[in-house]
């Protein structure tokens, strides 16, 4: 990884190094930078074992699919601890660890995934939206968001409680998307308050990063006219270090930003891929040796600034939520069949109201005959 | 109470101004609607009183236009967008279809989407392609839309207030070649009736005729001269196309015991099938005849030369007439 | 002739297959179609024998995907491109409607757009959203395209390479929940009937049932079911979306009196509006009762784990076949 | 127009300029190279002429509409004249010029403003396609088509007469549409033979070019990891050359590239349009003294390459043309409304066959009325 355009702040063996433009710990006391690491470090552990939980779940037969971030850990916690509480997040179909970051209960991310509904929380509550599986559709929806935002009058007032920015997630598939393009037209052009947070996992399902783009992603911003960075997605300071300079950026009034956190699908692309047709072990192998839990891990133990009991503490943690998981899973009620009339509109017109009457009774009519 | 004349152009132009001025969260968006007004001069003048921060020039791209707007609409905004021509909505269509459409039903009514979508719809105007289409029947199809086309300057004014107001998303069919064709007595002082229902605007007793947007105004034609005849037409303007308001439908069709469908859209799969369906099995004893269709062709627009020739006109609603009465 | 058990996706591998030898000039094109052989693996194994450049792993963009699949037909080859599940095909949407259908008018026929574009689609497989959409409609409203879907293994093997022969472009629609429920005996000696027809699949003589892609396998268990109870249903498969082939249903209708549409997409505008409009129209002294329609609600496709519930099923179908026979 | 950026050999006083990078003439002997500006002036003069007799067509009714070219002649003729016969272009609505020099008879340009037809070439006799009006979508399509040229063999083999080049047209304003920067995509991944040429015209009808751009647009390419220039569009000199350059590039196998042509839309948008509603006349004036052709006129009678008999001659040419198109515009036959079921279809379906037949009856009932 001698890429002289990668952004890191901490190496895969857990060692600090400088950077000319970025550094983590800026103004916090010893102690205060610890904890923000060892902090990062549980967040990161425990969203592995949601992920991992989650797969299980799905072998179990309890979740009809699962996207997994093994191996992305550090791109999303670095970016979600970077928010403030009034930003706003757009998230792809795999951000578990943003999302865990926002305080969604993971338990409402299975939902989706086991097919009870399109998405439980409640975006303006967590300040993060619904998961969106359409390639790229997102992106749009944060740049319109972000000039929401600037209508509010919420961009470079000097107040960093209430200016606010919005990050958008995307994958390095959906940079070959006409609206993932179109939103940083529009960003641009409006100069709008959002950071575009690519996780360049370097495979879109089967397809490699070269089929989308033949220079490095980050550079694909410099042709829109905003500054594009890459940052080693697998280290969660500079990640953190990285997008929060970015939303600054935004929150000030200097416009969007793309952060291209490069990292590495560990895992397959859903519970239904087979990444063995079409990737080389060795790689996976070689990614392996970037995890990003560990190198944090490393670093905490090697400078005393983490324990056995810590790291204990943190398993024990992981333990619960994914028994939280595992219970809550099952628990997780079917929708009734004839919800599906309910909020297709704020205001429900007669003829699909008779559609529902009708076909209640019919239901109806078999339970006469049930009983 | 004082009444002015305006044409559909002008009333959408005043119902625009008043819906901004009665809700600061109303934003305007679209190609070429600030100082040029729009190609057609809807929204003439109002980026000049309402800023460039409400009345917003667009990049030249429509599913950014949309998709930015369902961001803006999340954001607590009513978004009203234009788009240009009805053929350059298709850009659009995924953000349209998948999510305009189904973000209150994902988010089970969390997240509404108080969006309009005014598309200037329908051919007549010597226009290139993908400047004459009728694509209603798309929307109509994909539950979450609404779809409601004004005939009138009168309904126009209105119909845009209440769309703008409803918090479902609306797609808003103008039909252009109405923009400046004729003048009506608006009195803005009025009581509007409800957006979604439809309107008997010709009384009659022999078949029922079923129109919306341009339709409307050839099929009363048809009706004037059907009566010149002997022949009695009822003209019901559906106005909202998706829901359909079927009530004043129905009850028409069980007098007349005909009934004949237009619009510019193409016959196959165009509104004229639905409503034969429905018709059909909601009156099935009462029908003396098949419900009969007229639209456009089931080919792509024409070159302009020969669209009053494929456009249905009143010589072709009078045959269907014809038809159904002689079934 | 000897025959294999093949599976709807090795049944399709192998019309692709076919075709690719058959004609140097057929492209295959898509998200994952390579390597992979397609998230269906209904591409299983033609990149590794014909190559990388015929069968093309593209970027993440669908637009992109048919807009240049219409560039290299009109270099004259036949590009076949996979859109990777039903509801990511509204980005291309433009290039379909606006591109794809109308060259061929346009040039005045001096551009063909031999093209394929294969859409796994419908319900049923325990999928998230946008994976399980019925957008026939749509693209049979839409004047230049063809639309049909195969229902069964031998269909499928003879349609698709049908598709790809034909000069026109055709929506080619595969019903994925079937795409390994059954296998059926292949003889790939044979020679199929055209494309374009539907075919009775039951013979009966109590209710005309309609049916194509992954309804018609339901109807078939309907009519059997049916049948023990003293009724006695015909079943046709359409195959043919657009255009529809009308003889073998106004034909059964005449017979019947009694006929019922039913199809996974939404009932509002759904194929279902179109045939009860033309049946009735064609048949209506022999009409007994309405032309009734059985189809996904008008809603959004709900969450899976009770889409079992929202898709019209076994009881859905026979219930409406009741209705039809108690009008 | 003190843009360093700018590629220019021929400066709006006609003085010929060097740059590093691009020459003209270069192989030529000095009376091929004298000739080849004087074919580039009557073709400017000429595609003017078609202009302003089209536009006067249409203030007489006999054309529905009319999309100007006017001051963005040199940037037409540079390009369609850098073309070799085998390569194909894919035009947006407005390349009269380029049509001309694709040998199109400018009546046939007539027909789809006149609304006798959408296009009534044959593009497979002229390797020029038919006009498309949906911005941008025929980027898409080139970029099809020279991928299929790749799999013809045509590229790179070393044979100037065989190997091909495809050309696609767009606008400034086209720029922003998700399908051009997908054709971006498509070309790099790919590295199609094909050259992105981009008439910034400075306005996408009301709209000027910093809504769409905030940077200069040839920067757009270097995004997507392909060669962008841009050249001054109103000379004829340069943008034969510049475009001349990529094709072979294109042609040589080296892959896309990206020519902003730097104009100016002297006219409307189109005859329907009023620009005094959204720009000064002030510009419009500035950019009068830029004229493409007034510039070549004066470079070459100043240097003694054409006298007043040429200039003479190109002038009776060009009324010749006029009067062309005065009478032929009129003559051109409205199609038959029975028409409009041709070629729907290579194959006409049967229900469509009987849609015709009975609107045939149809007609043929009033037939019998009006006798
Ligand atoms: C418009 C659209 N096309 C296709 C798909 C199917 N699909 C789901 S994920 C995916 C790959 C996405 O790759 P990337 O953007 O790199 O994100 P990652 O999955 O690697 O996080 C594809 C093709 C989709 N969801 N939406
Ligand atoms: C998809 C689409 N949207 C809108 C339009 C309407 N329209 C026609 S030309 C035009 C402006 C194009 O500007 P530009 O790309 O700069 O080209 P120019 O007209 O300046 O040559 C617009 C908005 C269209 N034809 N297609
Ligand atoms: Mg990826
Ligand atoms: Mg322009």
């Amino acid at each position: 990884m001698a890429d002289p355009d990668l952004i890191q702040l901490l190496t895969p063996e857990g060692e600090r190094v400088e950077h000319p433009d970025y550094s983590f710990g800026e103004g916090l006391t010893a102690e205060e930078e610890a904890d923000l690491v060892r902090g990062f470090y549980r967040d990161m552990v425990l969203t592995r074992r949601i992920d991992t939980e989650a797969t299980a779940l799905q072998r179990h037969g309890e979740l009809g699919i699962w996207a997994q971030l093994l191996g992305q850990e550090a791109a999303q916690i670095g970016a979600g601890r970077a928010l403030r509480p009034q930003d706003f997040v757009f998230p792809t179909y795999r951000e578990h660890g943003v999302a865990w970051c926002r305080g969604i209960d993971p338990l409402q991310l299975l939902g989706l995934f086991r097919g009870v509904d399109h998405g439980g929380w409640d975006p303006r509550e967590s300040n993060f939206h619904l998961y969106t599986i359409v390639i790229g559709a997102q992106t749009l929806h944060a740049t319109g968001y972000a000039m929401g935002v600037q209508r509010d009058g919420l961009v470079g007032t000097d107040d960093p409680e209430r200016d606010t920015a919005v990050l958008a997630h995307f994958g390095d598939g959906a940079s070959s998307q006409g609206d993932v393009n179109e939103s940083f037209i529009f960003a641009a052009s409006y100069n709008a308050p959002v950071v575009f947070f690519c996780q360049n996992n370097q495979w879109a399902i089967s397809e490699p990063i070269e089929r989308q783009s033949r220079i490095p992603l980050y550079q694909r911003a410099l042709g829109f006219g905003f500054p594009g960075m890459r940052v080693d997605g697998n280290d969660v300071l500079a990640t953190y270090a990285v997008t929060k300079a970015a939303l600054d950026h935004a929150r000030t009034g200097q416009g969007p930003t793309f952060v291209e956190a490069y990292t590495y699908r560990m895992g397959a692309h859903t519970t239904t891929d087979d990444p063995t047709r079409y990737r080389l072990s060795d790689d996976v192998e070689r990614w392996k040796l970037r995890d990003p839990i560990a190198r944090v891990e490393a670093y905490l133990t090697r400078n005393g600034l983490a324990d056995a009991d810590f790291v204990d503490a943190i398993r024990a943690e992981a333990d619960d939520l994914g028994a939280h998981l595992r219970a809550g899973c099952k628990a997780l009620p079917d929708p009734a069949p004839l919800s599906v009339f309910d909020h297709v509109y704020a205001d429900l017109p007669d003829e699909l109201r008779e559609q529902r009457d009708s076909y209640a009774a019919y239901l109806e009519s078999f339970e006469g005959v049930g009983a | 109470m004082s009444t002015t004349k305006v044409t559909l152009a002008k009333a959408l132009n005043m119902g625009l101004r008043k819906a901004m001025e009665d809700d600061p969260k109303v934003l305007l968006m679209g190609e070429d609607v600030g100082k040029l007004g729009g190609v057609f001069r809807i929204t003439d003048g109002l980026q000049k009183d309402f800023g460039e921060d409400r009345v917003i020039d667009s990049p030249l791209a429509e599913s950014g236009i949309v998709g930015t707007a369902v961001g803006m609409a999340l954001r607590g905004y009513r978004p009203v967008v234009e788009i240009q021509f009805d053929g350059f909505v298709y850009p659009a269509y995924d953000q349209i279809v998948c999510q305009v459409a189904k973000m209150s039903f994902r988010s089970q009514g969390r997240l509404p989407m108080p969006m309009v979508i005014r598309i200037p719809f329908g051919g007549g105007i010597g226009a290139v392609e993908h400047h004459s289409e009728s694509p209603e029947a798309q929307f109509a199809h994909t539950p979450g839309l609404k779809v409601v086309s004004c005939s009138n300057p009168v309904d126009g004014y209105w119909m845009i207030q209440q769309a703008i107001a409803s918090d479902d998303p609306v797609i808003f069919l103008e039909p252009k070649r109405q923009y400046h064709a004729d003048k009506a007595d608006l009195d803005v002082t009025a009581t509007p009736g409800p957006l979604f229902a439809s309107r008997v605007v010709r009384h009659g007793g022999d078949v029922t005729v079923l129109a919306y947007g341009p339709m409307v105004k050839t099929c009363l034609r048809a009706a004037e001269a059907a009566a010149g005849e002997g022949k009695s037409l009822e003209v019901i303007d559906l106005r909202s196309v998706s829901p359909l308001d079927m009530g004043p439908v129905l009850e028409s069709v069980r007098r007349t015991g005909r009934a004949v469908v237009t619009h510019e859209a193409h016959v196959n799969l165009g509104l004229g099938a639905e409503l034969a369906a429905r018709i059909t099995e909601q009156c099935f004893y009462s029908l003396e005849a098949p419900v009969l269709r007229v639209g456009g062709f089931d080919t792509p627009y024409p070159p302009s030369r020969i669209e009053e020739e494929w456009l249905p006109d009143l010589d072709r609603v009078l045959d269907a007439v014809d038809r159904v009465l002689e079934f």
